[in-house]
């Protein structure tokens, strides 16, 4: 028979009947059931395995604190480990699987450890697996690790996407139970811009778990009523199914809302969650409270819930996990859920009272001043052992046992900024501190309020207080007001194996045991015996360990201390934090101006910081990269080629400063370089090591442009708005990036004068006397359009870099290709351009590693001593300046047919290879088609005075060994006459 | 005149035009841009001589002077973004220059972004899925610099109900053009 | 975080790059220093538990230099200038 | 007490009885030979070695709250020796055979698991450095492996090689890095020290000290003032606020980095992966957490706990270089100061005080150079020289312009 353990009434849609599996067995429940509740209505109790001596568990809770009752939904890719049935809302389709369990659920082979409990108390392992000391990881911790874990990941990529979103308000209200419901429409009303955010699917909170009522009539009437009023109003926002995750500094609060999890798969275009990021200057706490239980020898059988659970999954889902069922309470609360199980026509076995004064009752047995001690059943619970009040023993036979040991107020957000709750001797429980997050309130249950009418008039008074509202709080609805009176009761006395945190498997013994040892503060309880590190991360235990901890050391539980509670309140999928920020999109895509010309060309992409940059450019027949990229090279050399340089940063230098300011800015000097012309410029950082290099343009007296590296860009500009604002404030100079705006191409090679004068109009003379080496002019080109052309050369060669904006480049680089075919002009890529300025002995990224100095770098004598540049006095410290200096060198091998790798160390020709012999190493390397064999860049000791030297390169993770000798590093026209002709 | 055809920043020949529900998002390429950055001491002069090409006061922080043939968007201290018609003003630097005289700085800015505008229903909700401005207290005539999926942006209100405009960096069109799209199918 | 930008009002402080302590401001002489003094600048710092003015970027934004007056225990921010005017005003004009 | 399979074993049939405290609680002393100022994996590890090796009496190690509460309780448990200066690579090579034998030394199970580090790289700049370094690492004696994209994909055939931003182009293991059970460390050495005769004051905060003509001569505590002949402080992220009691400034910053941990899975990851093009590492626990970090937040903290921009930022690296845990669940968050040097390297070293030594500058990894640190500390208090591996972690060397500076980075901490 199906659903033979539901009730009548409740919030479900009967009429929608959803179809769903667990352990591949068809259920049936209805819409607004959970997991757990659909279970429970069909009579299935175990729902999951512990994680040390797997034994069998069924759910303790109806919420997000549940320990016990987590499994694996859905399935291939989107499964889902560790999910809480008590939470996760059905849905037509839903499949589920229990976990850590083998082969079954029902027979768990690993169950077996429950047998050696002996054995696996708290910090058994810190104790023994060390002899023989190999057997570690060769034995003991595969086997433990085997054992580790509770779900697993599909292994596959997540196909689900997830949102990340911004949202302001005035008040921010975190939970909709009566408190939170009675705030936002406090504030609501008053016209405030407020988000009300609930974890639930349904608004109400215990409103909807209870059978109270509020101005006569059904509470959950009031809740439906309230919610429908502010979902009417447009300054209100409901955010149902949405956790506040953490509270971060300054109001910043992180929400997560399960957008599609309610779904079979996530509509088109749509996220699975959002993280929500909500800008809070007022936040208002009505996270409300958690039933605590209490520990009794094997309290862990499925079956024995919190009383409030039971009376929730009764009243709210019309759900019981047995027709006849016994409580154990310290409190009146316990008895609620007695009647309202009665009224459900549900048989109470018995209510099993600590309290020796407890109240009487005539509708059922009431055990005063009695305990239970022990219960029975192997799946699940078939009756409890009670110890009467004189000391007599009686079983009863029952298949739930609702357990009430009062109330804990949820303070977990307070904390997050690493304020202490206090202790409230009248609730026997932490309430919220003194140091909450700033701008932080807390209302109803959540500050102690326990009763409906203290949670109303409390949520009321706290929304006009946080929101500053003049004039009198409206009356509250009218709603119980019971009197509250907890007397802490957190374990029956004598008990041994009675859990405290039921998913790690911790007992009241296991923390004896670790009293016993030493480890008594509760940082050390919790991380030697695991005690609240499982995914509920303590909610139900954590109490419950620390009152233990504190009658052993005979102090009061606040004198033991709290735990510190930490973001996110509840687990949260790591999905969700990286939201779209994920494959291609992980960081954004530069594309240079020529990028869909060099596309149709065929040409191979590589990634540059976001950039991505043509690397070489294959033609028909070319099988290997060296083939296309030696061509490039030889065909730059002979004749012409082009280069996308627009990548390199450009930043706009201007004012009547502008010299004096790149003067401080460049180790070398800039303030005669005249107008017209370009220098290289070296900047060091204040530490006086190299930070970038690059050239300055001085297009007019008061206007120069500056190029930065590729990868420097951002951190340069940043550097010289740095200088400018705080270390020169009133020089007249003003920075702007351009990098973007301008399409920049190098035209490099003997012929690269012939093509330019093809596109550069007549008007402008760019011959070498009128344009020599290191000129720069604002200048047109194709007939009127205004570009701006360089004297400049990486290459080596006679070059030019040639800028048009950057919507022309396109054109630009075709208009190139098309007028250069009588030179059989030559695109080039990175890899060409590597190539190049290798065998040039240009320093490059490699070079410029951040450790290296201008005397590394060979260009020691470029520090001015004449003017203060950035860098210049530190870079005189006397360990940047000893005699045998690392100094960049060149390298070939001496037999040609030999390779060289960048990042290998150099070392003698003879004698030892280790760490105390390095002499250097290599920085950069490639084949010289121009030499016809590899050559290097590198740093060596003294390197200037060792040009010819022979040494041995060695790489050991590469496996290479090669005779080379030190060369200059400029390999290929070393007098530089090419660039000059 | 001069041969070279232009390409816009998503790399077509004419603006793209993208509809999901009642949200339109256009590729906007008709726009001139400079920036005007007051010399040091010139400040107040520069102001000057700004609103009488504005035929108001410059804008104040997180403003924006939306008029034509000029309109302006503050973009730091003694610093502003203009743009007019790119038809009219290609050479928008060199006619600022004229107007500005030596009492700023101007960079010809044209080139070094993309533009995308947001017009129809919807807008705070595909918003507020890109960058951590409030739409929901945005008024017409506010610009603010934000950051969207890593690309620093500014955002102009038009009309907080119809119309926005994004720029964002011109290499990163294609990667700020996707986020947006993303987020109004997500949204709407 | 959140950073009171006093141009542009609170902003989020993901918007900024962080440099580190505003004496950072305070270069020494180049006529005057020693090489202690250039040490002392450069990499000693009192690391203060408890308030802190720093610099911060806002490369997100509108690219200026902030000094902010943050404390390093509880992270509140009690004072944001314009890094230019505290420069200024602890004399680095010209 | 020793520890061992037997001992267990009678344990578990008499019921737990014979099990003693880990370690004494004993109440000061008037005077020390040496106080080590910090309970954490250094300061413990120190008063460890200087009793067990360096055969020293008299030691208290000072706590100002319980021990093992830092950062060795609140990091990512990773050890490796894969660095690539001089300077630094023989002390961590030193750490990792130490961290080999460190059961066996302290008969306590720290879990030490090699089950290897490998950092992915994504370009070729990239993959010469990683070649510089793995050549150094050889050239001093660790162990280093270049894999190339081929071997990544069969060891790692989980990583995202479909859809990959930046594309992973090889990466450079080392075998014998990996994990251990970060506060067993602690204990563990606080048993030993303990055993040794070392007294562990836990709860006891350092207020003061007491220095004359240039000389310290103790500490004023929450429990009294406490003399010693020599005072050695290891208090990492606490260091800036520490020695300022004695008047001294550092070249450190106090910076907090985050950490997280995800709910247990069944075993999933084979050792400690880093996403070279992200701030992203992972490695799983034995308990099957996914364990992973990233970048510090970047600004000076002493809370102790981080914010969002970061978090997400972590696990944006992680979805994209490891797109199948989505749906895998952060559990926890936290962080921990740390003293980000100058240079990111550490410092271990007399001050300009007589007696007064300091050890600090660790930056985000002390943790694997815990017994390195502990034994170089203990050398040079007992001593006055620096062991042979940590003659370059001296104060001067800022002067001196001798940075040891393995990113690159400059004066600048949170780049570190």
């Amino acid at each position: 028979m199906t659903q033979k353990n539901r009730l009548s009434g409740g919030q479900i849609g009967r009429d929608t009947t959803l179809k769903f599996t667990f352990d591949g067995k068809q259920y049936q429940g209805h819409q607004g059931d959970t997991l757990a509740s659909a279970l429970l209505a069909n009579n299935v109790r175990l729902m999951g395995r512990s994680f040390k001596y797997h034994r069998p568990r069924g759910p303790l809770t109806a919420g997000s604190e549940e320990p016990n009752a987590i499994v694996e939904l859905r399935g291939g890719a989107r499964q889902e480990p560790n999910t809480r049935a008590t939470t996760a809302e059905l849905y037509n389709g839903l499949t589920a699987k229990s976990q850590n369990r083998w082969p079954s659920l029902a027979f768990d082979a690993m169950a077996i450890n429950d047998r050696f409990s002996n054995f696996l108390t708290a910090g058994f392992y810190y104790k023994t697996f060390m002899w023989p000391a190999a057997f570690w990881e060769k034995l003991y911790e595969p086997i433990i690790r085997k054992a580790a874990g509770l779900g697993s990941l599909s292994m596959k990529p997540d196909p689900d996407a997830y949102d990340k979103g911004f949202r302001h308000c005035d008040l921010l209200v975190i939970g909709a139970g009566p408190a939170g419901l009675m705030a936002a429409l406090t504030a609501g009303r008053a016209g405030k811009e407020v988000i009300l955010a609930d974890e639930d699917f349904r608004m109400g909170g215990r409103l909807n778990s209870e059978t109270l009522h509020i101005d006569d009539a059904p509470a959950t009437d009031w809740a439906a009523q309230s919610v429908a009023e502010l979902s009417a109003l447009p300054n209100v926002r409901l955010m149902p199914r949405t956790t506040v995750i953490g509270a971060f500094d300054h109001g910043i609060y992180g929400a997560v809302e399960r957008v599609s999890d309610h779904l079979h798969t996530p509509d088109p275009g749509k996220p699975r969650q959002t993280l929500w990021r909500i800008y809070a200057p007022r936040t208002l706490l009505c996270a409300g409270a958690t039933e605590r239980p209490i520990a009794f020898d094997n309290n862990d059988r499925p079956g024995v819930m919190l009383a409030s659970a039971i009376r929730s999954y009764a009243n709210r889902w019309a759900a019981t996990p047995a027709q006849r069922i016994a409580v154990f309470t310290n409190n009146d609360d316990g008895h609620r859920t007695a009647q309202d199980l009665l009224a459900k026509g549900v048989k109470i076995a018995a209510v099993v009272d600590t309290r020796p004064d407890a109240p009487r009752a005539d509708a059922y047995e009431v055990l005063r001043g009695a305990q239970v001690i022990d219960t029975k059943g192997r799946l699940g619970l078939t009756f409890a052992e009670v110890k009467l009040a004189d000391g007599t023993l009686r079983t009863i036979e029952c298949g739930a046992l609702g357990v009430s040991g009062g109330w804990n107020p949820n303070v977990h957000l307070t904390c997050h900024q690493r304020g202490r709750p206090t202790w409230d001797d009248s609730l026997a429980a932490f309430v919220p501190g003194g140091t909450l997050p700033p701008g932080m309130s807390v209302a109803g249950a959540a500050i102690g309020a326990l009763s409906t009418h203290g949670a109303l008039t409390t949520g009321a008074a706290a929304a006009k207080k946080a929101l500053g509202l003049k004039g009198r709080t409206p009356a509250t609805p009218k709603a119980e007001d019971a009197p509250v009176s907890q007397t802490p009761f957190w374990y029956v006395e004598g008990c041994s194996r009675a859990w405290l945190d039921q998913q790690n498997d911790v007992t009241v013994k296991d923390v004896k045991l670790s009293h016993q040892e030493g480890f008594r503060s509760v940082e050390h309880l919790k991380r030697y015996t695991t005690l609240g590190m499982a995914t509920d991360q303590g909610k139900t235990s954590n109490m419950g360990g620390l009152a233990i901890m504190a009658e052993l050391a005979g102090k009061a539980i606040p004198e033991v201390g709290t735990t510190i509670f930490r973001p996110p309140y509840t687990p949260t999928a790591i999905g969700a934090f990286a939201g779209r920020i994920r494959g291609m999109e992980f960081h954004p895509t530069r594309l240079t101006p020529s990028h869909y010309w060099a596309k149709e060309r065929g040409a191979v992409f590589v990634e540059v910081g976001n950039w991505l940059r043509a690397q070489w450019f294959p033609i028909e027949g070319e099988t290997h990269w060296r083939e296309s990229v030696d061509r490039e090279v030889t065909a730059t050399r002979n004749s012409v080629g082009v280069c996308d340089c627009t990548t390199l940063g450009k930043i706009d230098v201007q004012g009547t400063d502008a010299a004096a300011f790149l003067n401080k800015l460049y180790c070398n000097g800039f303030a005669k370089l005249a107008v017209g012309k370009t220098r290289y410029g070296l900047m060091l950082r204040e530490d006086g090591i190299a930070m970038d290099d690059g050239t300055a343009a001085r297009l007019e007296e008061d206007h120069f442009v500056v190029t930065t590296t590729t990868a420097n860009a951002a951190r340069v500009y940043q550097h010289m708005e740095f200088v400018r604002q705080c270390l020169f404030p009133d020089m007249d100079v003003q920075l702007i990036s351009t990098t973007e705006g301008w399409a920049q191409y190098a035209v490099a090679g003997p012929n690269s004068r012939k093509l330019l004068q093809k596109v550069v109009d007549p008007a402008f003379d760019i011959s070498n006397e009128g344009f020599p080496f290191m000129a720069c002019a604002n200048i047109t080109i194709c007939g009127g359009l205004r570009a701006r052309l360089f004297r400049i050369s990486f290459s080596g060669e006679l070059a030019f870099e040639i800028a048009v904006p950057s919507r022309y480049g396109d054109a630009l680089m075709r208009k190139l290709m098309s007028e250069g075919a009588e030179f059989d002009v030559t695109p080039y890529g990175t890899e060409a351009l590597g190539v190049m300025r290798i065998e040039k002995g240009h320093a490059a990224g490699n070079e410029l590693n951040g450790t290296t100095t201008a005397l590394n770098l060979g260009m020691g004598r470029m520090v001015s001593k004449a003017k203060d540049s950035i860098g210049s006095k530190l870079s005189e410290r006397p360990g940047l300046n000893e005699a045998d200096a690392l100094i960049q060198v060149g390298v070939k091998p001496v037999d040609p047919s030999k390779a060289i790798t960048a990042g290998g160390h150099l070392m003698a020709e003879t004698g030892p290879v280790n760490a105390a012999h390095d002499q250097g190493y290599i920085t950069s390397a490639a084949y010289s088609p121009s030499l016809g064999h590899m050559i290097g860049l590198g740093f060596l000791k003294n390197g200037a005075e060792r040009l010819g030297e022979r040494m041995r390169l060695v790489s050991p993770v590469t496996r290479l060994t090669v005779e080379v000798e030190i060369a200059s590093a400029h390999f290929v026209d070393p007098e530089g006459e090419r660039l000059r002709a | 005149m001069h041969d070279l055809s232009p390409l816009t920043p998503l790399g077509g020949t004419a603006p793209q035009i993208d509809t999901v529900a009642d949200l339109t998002c256009t590729e906007q390429c008709d726009l001139a841009l400079a920036s005007v950055a007051a010399r040091l001491g010139q400040e107040k002069a520069c102001a000057a001589a700004l609103q009488k090409l504005l035929g108001a006061a410059p804008p104040v922080a997180g403003k924006a002077h939306l008029a034509a043939p000029y309109s302006a968007v503050w973009a730091g201290p003694d610093q502003w973004m203009l743009g007019a018609d790119f038809a009219t003003h290609e050479d928008i630097a060199a006619q600022l220059k004229a107007a500005l005289k030596d009492t700023a700085s101007i960079t010809e800015q044209t080139d070094a972004w993309c533009c995308f505008d947001l017009s129809g229903e919807g807008i705070a909700a595909v918003m507020e899925l890109l960058c951590p401005v409030n739409m929901r207290a945005l008024a017409s005539g506010d610009a603010t610099r934000t950051t969207i999926h890593h690309l620093g942006c500014f955002v102009i209100c038009g009309d907080p109900n119809g119309f926005v405009r994004i720029l964002g960096p011109r290499a990163s069109a294609g990667s700020l053009h996707h986020a947006i799209l993303t987020a109004m199918r997500s949204a709407l | 975080m959140i950073i009171n930008h006093p141009l542009l009002g609170p902003r989020d402080s993901a918007e900024f790059t962080y440099k580190g302590d505003a004496n950072l401001i305070n270069r020494p002489d180049p006529e005057t220093a020693s090489p202690q003094d250039w040490h002392d600048y450069a990499y000693l710092r009192d690391n203060p538990a408890g308030p802190h003015r720093e610099l911060w970027f806002h490369d997100g934004g509108d690219r200026s230099w902030l000094v902010v007056t943050r404390n390093t225990l509880t992270h509140e921010i009690t004072a944001v200038e314009l890094a230019r005017d505290v420069a200024r005003a602890e004399g680095r004009s010209k | 007490m020793r520890y061992s399979g037997f001992k267990v074993i009678k344990e578990a049939l008499s019921g737990h009885k014979g099990w003693t405290p880990a370690w004494r609680e004993p109440e000061p002393q008037s005077h020390y030979d040496i106080i080590i100022i910090g309970g954490g994996g250094h300061g413990l590890a120190t008063a460890h070695y200087l009793a067990k090796v360096f055969g020293q009496k008299k030691i208290a190690v000072i706590e100002k709250g319980w021990i093992g509460g830092g950062n060795v309780g609140r990091n990512t448990t990773i050890i490796r020796s894969n660095y690539l200066l001089d300077g630094n690579e023989p002390f961590y090579e030193f750490s990792l055979k130490l961290w080999e034998g460190l059961e066996q030394d302290l008969n306590y199970n720290a879990m030490v698991s090699q089950r290897g580090i490998m950092n992915l790289i994504h370009s070729d700049a990239q993959r010469d450095a990683f070649i510089r370094r793995g050549n150094a690492m050889k050239l001093n004696g660790a162990d280093a492996e270049y894999l190339d994209l081929d071997a990544i994909k069969r060891e790692y055939p989980f990583l995202n090689f479909n859809d990959a931003r930046f594309p992973i182009k090889g990466g450079l293991a080392q075998r014998r890095g990996g994990t251990v059970r970060h506060d067993a460390v602690a204990w563990g050495y606080a048993r030993s020290a303990d055993q040794h005769g070392v007294d562990i004051l836990q709860n006891c905060e350092v207020t003061g000290f007491k220095i004359e003509q240039g000389k310290c001569l103790g500490v004023e505590t929450t429990k009294g003032f406490i003399g010693a002949g020599k005072i050695g402080c290891a208090v990492a992220g606490s260091s800036g606020r520490l020695m300022s009691k004695a008047g001294m400034r550092l070249p450190i910053e106090s910076h907090v980095l985050q950490a997280f941990v995800s709910e247990g899975l069944k075993p999933v990851l084979p050792g400690v992966i880093t996403f070279g093009a992200g701030h992203f590492y992972v490695s799983q626990s034995d308990k099957g957490g996914l364990v992973f970090g990233g970048d510090i937040d970047g600004y000076n903290s002493y809370a102790q706990r981080g914010n969002l921009p970061v978090v997400e930022d972590v696990c944006e690296g992680g979805m994209a270089i490891m797109p199948m845990i989505g749906r895998a669940r952060l559990l926890r968050m936290w962080g921990g100061i740390m003293d980000m040097s100058m240079d990111g390297s550490p410092i271990i070293d007399r001050t300009h005080i007589d007696g007064l030594y300091f050890n600090g500058g660790w930056c985000y990894g002390g943790f694997k150079a815990t017994p390195a640190s502990g034994y170089a500390f203990a050398h040079l208090l007992a001593t006055d020289t620096p062991h042979d591996t940590a003659t370059a972690y001296r104060f001067n060397r800022f002067e001196t312009g001798h940075m040891i500076d393995e990113k690159g980075m400059g004066n600048q901490p949170n780049l570190h």
